[in-house]
C-alpha cells in the first residue's frame, strides 16, 4: 500500500485538477474503481457511510477490493457477503454495541473466508494523514508494547534523534479510491461537511481518487460565499453524485438519524443465520431494486420520515 | 439517602459506582456504553465540571436523556457540544496531554490491566473474533484509565488472550519500556468492588468493596489471586438521587439492563 | 525549546482544564508571560495579529522573550525596539512587500543588535503541528540541499524505514505562550474564527499556555449552537481578554482591512533613521496612551472606519 | 493586436510574459507581487481555469481588480475563493503533489536556479538582511518553479551568496541526490527573455528572447555564461488586450512600476 513519492505524485499530476464539471450517475462512477483496488471509507460506524456507492459496487460484482474506514459497520457484512471483497482494515467493526457483536463478522472472519486487519484508531487516522501530506510515515506513541502492534508487520519503532523517547512509525495510506458521502457539495466537488467530519479530509487528500455521493448539489457561487466552510477542495475529487438519503440506513449529520428500526430488522436478520441473512437481505435491498430510489421505497418512506425529523432536530437546541 | 441494597441492578450498581470515580473539573474520554453513561451521570450529580471528550469527535456535549447514542459517532453525541475536531485530532488530544481519564468497558481483563477486546482464544484461530480495539488501545496507551466491567470468573483472567489495549504489560517497568511512559491503569470498578494497581508491581489489588461484598466474593469472581488488605474499605451504596438520575437518563434501559 | 514528552504532559496536566470562566484585562493576561518564555504569534503578516496583547507586553517592560511567527511584519520590528525581545523565529520578516525591505529589521540584525532565526514556511507550520499532536517531531520533504537548513542545528535528516527515500525531521516546538487574536470566543475560551486561519489552530495546541484576545465576547450557548465552528477549545485557553480592534493596525478577517494609511505612516516615519522613527512610534503609540482606546484614537477613527468598512466588504460578495 | 515596442513599461513586460507561461487548468501557487498579478492576468485571458494557490491559505480566488493584496495572508486574497486552508495546509499541498507551478519572483538567482531571499553578503555578517525565504524554499523544493525577475547582472549571479529556495544546487544529480526527488526549476522569465535549464547539468539557458531583444544584451545583463543556442526562439509582445487586462487589475501600480 505504501506508494513511492514519486508513483503518488505521478498519479497525481496524471489526475484533471481543473474547475470542470464532473457529475455522474452511481454507474458511471463505478467506473473509477477497478477490481483489486483499496477503498476507503468516509464516515465512521452508522454516519455519513457513502452506502450508496457501496450498493453500486456490489452490483457492479466489483471483485478483489480491500476495504480501509475508522470504524465499520453493517457494510463491512455485505462487502464480504456480497464478495466485492474480503480485506477489511479498520479498529472496530461490528453493526454497534447496543446489537452486539456482529455475527456476519464472526462468521466471515472466524471460518476464514475474509479478512479484519486490525490497527488501533488513531494509527488509522495518522496513516490516512500521512497520505494526506505527502510523507511516507507519521511518528505516534501508541500501539507499543500491545499485540495489536504484534500482529502487524509494517510498523516501526525507532528512537527519536530529538529526545532518544521510543516512538512508533506508522506507513502512509494513499487509497486507490476514497468514497466519501457529504451534505452538499458544487459540482466540481467542493465539498461542505457539517458536524462531525471523522477521517474524512485526511482521506480525500490521500487518495488517488475521490468519489463524492452528496445529499445536494449546490452552485459554485454558494460555495465561493463561505469558502472557510469548503472541507474537500474541487481538485481532489474525480466524480461526484447527487444521491438523497445516500447514506441510509445509516446517518446524515443534520439530515437524518439512523433508520433505527431497519437497523433492528437487519441485526435480527443476521442474528441466528448470518450468512443466510445478510444474503436475503442482499437479495433483496441489493440485487432486486431497479435504482437506488426502489431501495428507498423498500426501507420505507414511514422510516426515512422519521429519522429526517430525528435527523433535523440537532438545529432545534 | 442511600438506597436498599437490592434496589437497583448490576448494571446500574456498576454505572454508579464508576461515575463516583470521576472528579469534578476532569477531562474524560469516555466509551460508547456504560462509560458514556457513566460520566453523564457524574456531570448530573457531583461532577457538573466534567467535560466528555467521545471518539468521534465530540469536545464538551449534553447527553439528552432518553436520546443515547448507539455509537459514540452519531449526531445525538454532538448535542450543546462546545466544539467538534476529526476522530483524528479528539485521539491526539490524548496523545497531547490535555486528557485526565479514559473511561472504556472491557470484556476481558488480566492481572496487570491488560484489556482483550480483540479475540477470544488465539488470534490466528478464534472461537470468537471480538469487534477490536476502536480507539482503546490508543486510550489506554496515553492517558490514567478507568475501566468498567461486571466482576466474572472469565473476564477477569490471570493473562488475557490478546493485550487490545495496554495496562502495565507483564508488571513492573515493562509497560514504560516498551514506550509507554504516560498513562496506565488506575481503576477497574465492577458491580462487586473498586480495584487499584499496585504502583510496583502493576497487579491489580481490591480498594473498595460495595455494600455487602465479602473479599472471598471477589475473588471467586476472579481467574487470578487479588491482594485484598485488611484495610480494604467499603464504598457507599447508590443514594435514590444518583437512581433516579441514571434512570431519567437511559429509560429505554439501552444500557444499563 | 523541546521539551521532553513527560515534562509537556506534566505542564499539560497542570493547568485548570475545567469549563471555567478566564475573563480579564490586558494587564492582567500579562501575568501569564513570564521574562525568558517563548511566545508564538497568531496570525501572519499583517493579519489577525494580537497587537493589543503586544502592546501591553512592551508597555509591562517584559524582557528576554523569543518569539515565533509564520510570517513577521511591523510586530517585529517593534518586539526589537521596545527590547522585550531580542530574537524572531519567522520564514519572512519586513513590513510587507509593498513597504520594500524593513529598515528597521535590517538595522537590528546586520547590526547584530537582535536574531532573525529562519526556517522554512512549512517547517514552522509542521514544528507547531508536532507540538500540538504530542509527538517530538514531524517528517517533511523541503529545506533539504538548501543554506536555510545549514544555518540551523536542530533538524535531522534520516532515511525512511519504509521506502529508503531522504526525508527531514523537524522539532516539535511547544511554545511557553501563545498570542491569538480571534473574531469572537465565549468567557471559557472557545473561539470561533471566520476567514484565514493561518497557524493558530496548531500554535493553540502545542502552546503551554494560551491568551486570547477577542473582538467580541460571546455566549457559550452562542458556541453550542455550532460546535463544528469552534476552533480553540476553552480547555487549552488560559485567558480571555476582550479588544476591539485588537489586531490593529493589521487586519481582522470579516471587520477591518489593514489601516493602510497607518502602515504607510509607519513606514515612512522609519525609513530614514530607523531605530529613531520606530522609537518615535513606540512613544507616541505605545507609551503615550493611557489605555487601549487611547491608542485607538491617537490611530484615529476615521482609518477605523475605513478599515472596518472595506473589511466587512468581504460579505458583499 | 499586440503593441508596439516601448508602449509598455519592463514590469508590465514582465507581467505579460510571465501570465504566458501558465497553461489553462493548471493548479498554481502564486507569491505576492508580481506573480500573484500574471496569474491573475493568465486567468483573465487565456487560461481561466487557472486555479492560484496563496500562501496564506487560499485556494482558487478570484482577485478583485484594484484591491491587490500587499501580502497573500490579506482577506483580500481570499475574495470569491473555493476554499480556505491552514497555511500549513495550503504549503502540504505542494509536498503531496496536488500543484502544478510554483511561481515565484527573485531578488537573486544563479546559473543553476537556487535563489536567494535571505542574505546580500556573508550569512553571518551579511551587507543587506534580506525578509527571508518565506514559502520559497518549500516550494522550490517541492513543484516545477516558474520565476519572474528583471534581468540585471546583480540578480543573476555564477553562486547565489546564500541557496534560500533550491534550484539544480550544485547542477547535474546534486537536486535530487539531496533528498529533493521532485520538481525543479522549469522557466525563469524575465524582462529580456524566457530562460529554462538543460536536463542534464542544469544549468540556465535562453530559449526565448523577448522581440527586439539581442542574446548579447541577455548575457551582458547576466553575471554568468548562459548559452544561447543558434535555434533560439522570440516571444510576442504584450498584445493591447494584455495591456489593457493589466492595467485594469492593477490601476493604482501597485505592482507594475
Amino acid at each position: 500500500m505504501t506508494q513511492s513519492y514519486l508513483d503518488l505524485r505521478e498519479r497525481t499530476q496524471a489526475r484533471d485538477r481543473s474547475l470542470r464539471e464532473k457529475v455522474m450517475s452511481l454507474e458511471e462512477a463505478c467506473e473509477y474503481i477497478n477490481n483489486g483496488d483499496h477503498v476507503a471509507l468516509g464516515g465512521s460506524t452508522a454516519s455519513r457511510t457513502s452506502m450508496a456507492m457501496l450498493w453500486a459496487l456490489i452490483r457492479a460484482k466489483k471483485r478483489e477490493l480491500s476495504f480501509s474506514r475508522s470504524i465499520v459497520s453493517t457494510e463491512g457484512d455485505l462487502i464480504f457477503a456480497s464478495g466485492i471483497g474480503n480485506h477489511i482494515l479498520t479498529s472496530w467493526f461490528s453493526q454497534g454495541i447496543i446489537w452486539g457483536v456482529s455475527r456476519v463478522m464472526r462468521h466471515y472472519t472466524e471460518n476464514k473466508l475474509a479478512r479484519f486487519e486490525e490497527w488501533s484508531h488513531m494509527s488509522i487516522g495518522l496513516r490516512y494523514r500521512a497520505g494526506a501530506m505527502g510523507v511516507p510515515f507519521m511518528p505516534m506513541r501508541s500501539m507499543m508494547g500491545s499485540d495489536v502492534a504484534g500482529r502487524l508487520d509494517n510498523l516501526k519503532e525507532m528512537e527519536c534523534p530529538f529526545t532518544g523517547e521510543k516512538i512508533m512509525l506508522v506507513p502512509a495510506l494513499n487509497p486507490d479510491v476514497a468514497l466519501i458521502h457529504v451534505q452538499r457539495c458544487d459540482s466540481f466537488g467542493n465539498a461542505q461537511l457539517d458536524g462531525l467530519t471523522f477521517m474524512d479530509i485526511d482521506i480525500a487528500m490521500a487518495a488517488n481518487r475521490v468519489i463524492l455521493t452528496t445529499e445536494r448539489i449546490i452552485s459554485n457561487d454558494q460555495i465561493r460565499r463561505s469558502p472557510d466552510q469548503t472541507k474537500i477542495p474541487f481538485f481532489a475529487v474525480d466524480a461526484v453524485v447527487e444521491v438523497p438519503y445516500g447514506s441510509a440506513p445509516h446517518e446524515c449529520f443534520g439530515l437524518y438519524e439512523p433508520l433505527f428500526s431497519h437497523m433492528d430488522y437487519y441485526a435480527e436478520l443476521t442474528r441466528k443465520d448470518p450468512a443466510a441473512g445478510v444474503n436475503e437481505y442482499l437479495e433483496k435491498f441489493y440485487y432486486g431494486p431497479e435504482n437506488w430510489t426502489e431501495y428507498l421505497e423498500l426501507i420505507g418512506l414511514g422510516d426515512l420520515l422519521d429519522a429526517a425529523r430525528r435527523g433535523r432536530s440537532i438545529y432545534d437546541d | 439517602m442511600t438506597t436498599e441494597p437490592g434496589n437497583c441492578t448490576a448494571s446500574e450498581l456498576l454505572c454508579v459506582m464508576s461515575a463516583r470515580a470521576l472528579e469534578d473539573g476532569q477531562v474524560v474520554f469516555a466509551g460508547v456504553g456504560i462509560p458514556l453513561l457513566a460520566a453523564t451521570l457524574a456531570q448530573r450529580m457531583h461532577a457538573p465540571g466534567v467535560t466528555i471528550l467521545f471518539e468521534g469527535g465530540t469536545i464538551g456535549p449534553h447527553v439528552v436523556p432518553g436520546e443515547l447514542p448507539p455509537t459514540t459517532n452519531e449526531q445525538r453525541c454532538t448535542r450543546k457540544a462546545n466544539m467538534l475536531v476529526s476522530i483524528t485530532e479528539v485521539l491526539l488530544l490524548l496523545q497531547r496531554g490535555y486528557v485526565d481519564v479514559g473511561f472504556m468497558g472491557g470484556a476481558q481483563i488480566d492481572q496487570y490491566g491488560n484489556l482483550n477486546s480483540s479475540f477470544i482464544g488465539s488470534a490466528d484461530d478464534p472461537s470468537v473474533r471480538l469487534p477490536g480495539t476502536g480507539g482503546g488501545n490508543d486510550i489506554a496507551s496515553l492517558t490514567k484509565m478507568i475501566v468498567a466491567m461486571p466482576q466474572e470468573k472469565r473476564r477477569f483472567v490471570e493473562k488475557v488472550d490478546f493485550v487490545t489495549s495496554p495496562g502495565y504489560l507483564t508488571g513492573g517497568t515493562s509497560r514504560v519500556d516498551s514506550g509507554l511512559v504516560a498513562g496506565g491503569m488506575y481503576r477497574v470498578v465492577t458491580d462487586l468492588a473498586v480495584l487499584g494497581f499496585d504502583d510496583g508491581t502493576g497487579r491489580m489489588k481490591v480498594l473498595d468493596l460495595h455494600p455487602g461484598v465479602t473479599a472471598e466474593q471477589v475473588q471467586e469472581n476472579t481467574g487470578f489471586e487479588l491482594s485484598i488488605g485488611p484495610d480494604v474499605g467499603v464504598t457507599e451504596l447508590p443514594t435514590d438521587e444518583e437512581l433516579a438520575a441514571l434512570r431519567h437518563l437511559d429509560p429505554d434501559k439501552v444500557y444499563i439492563a
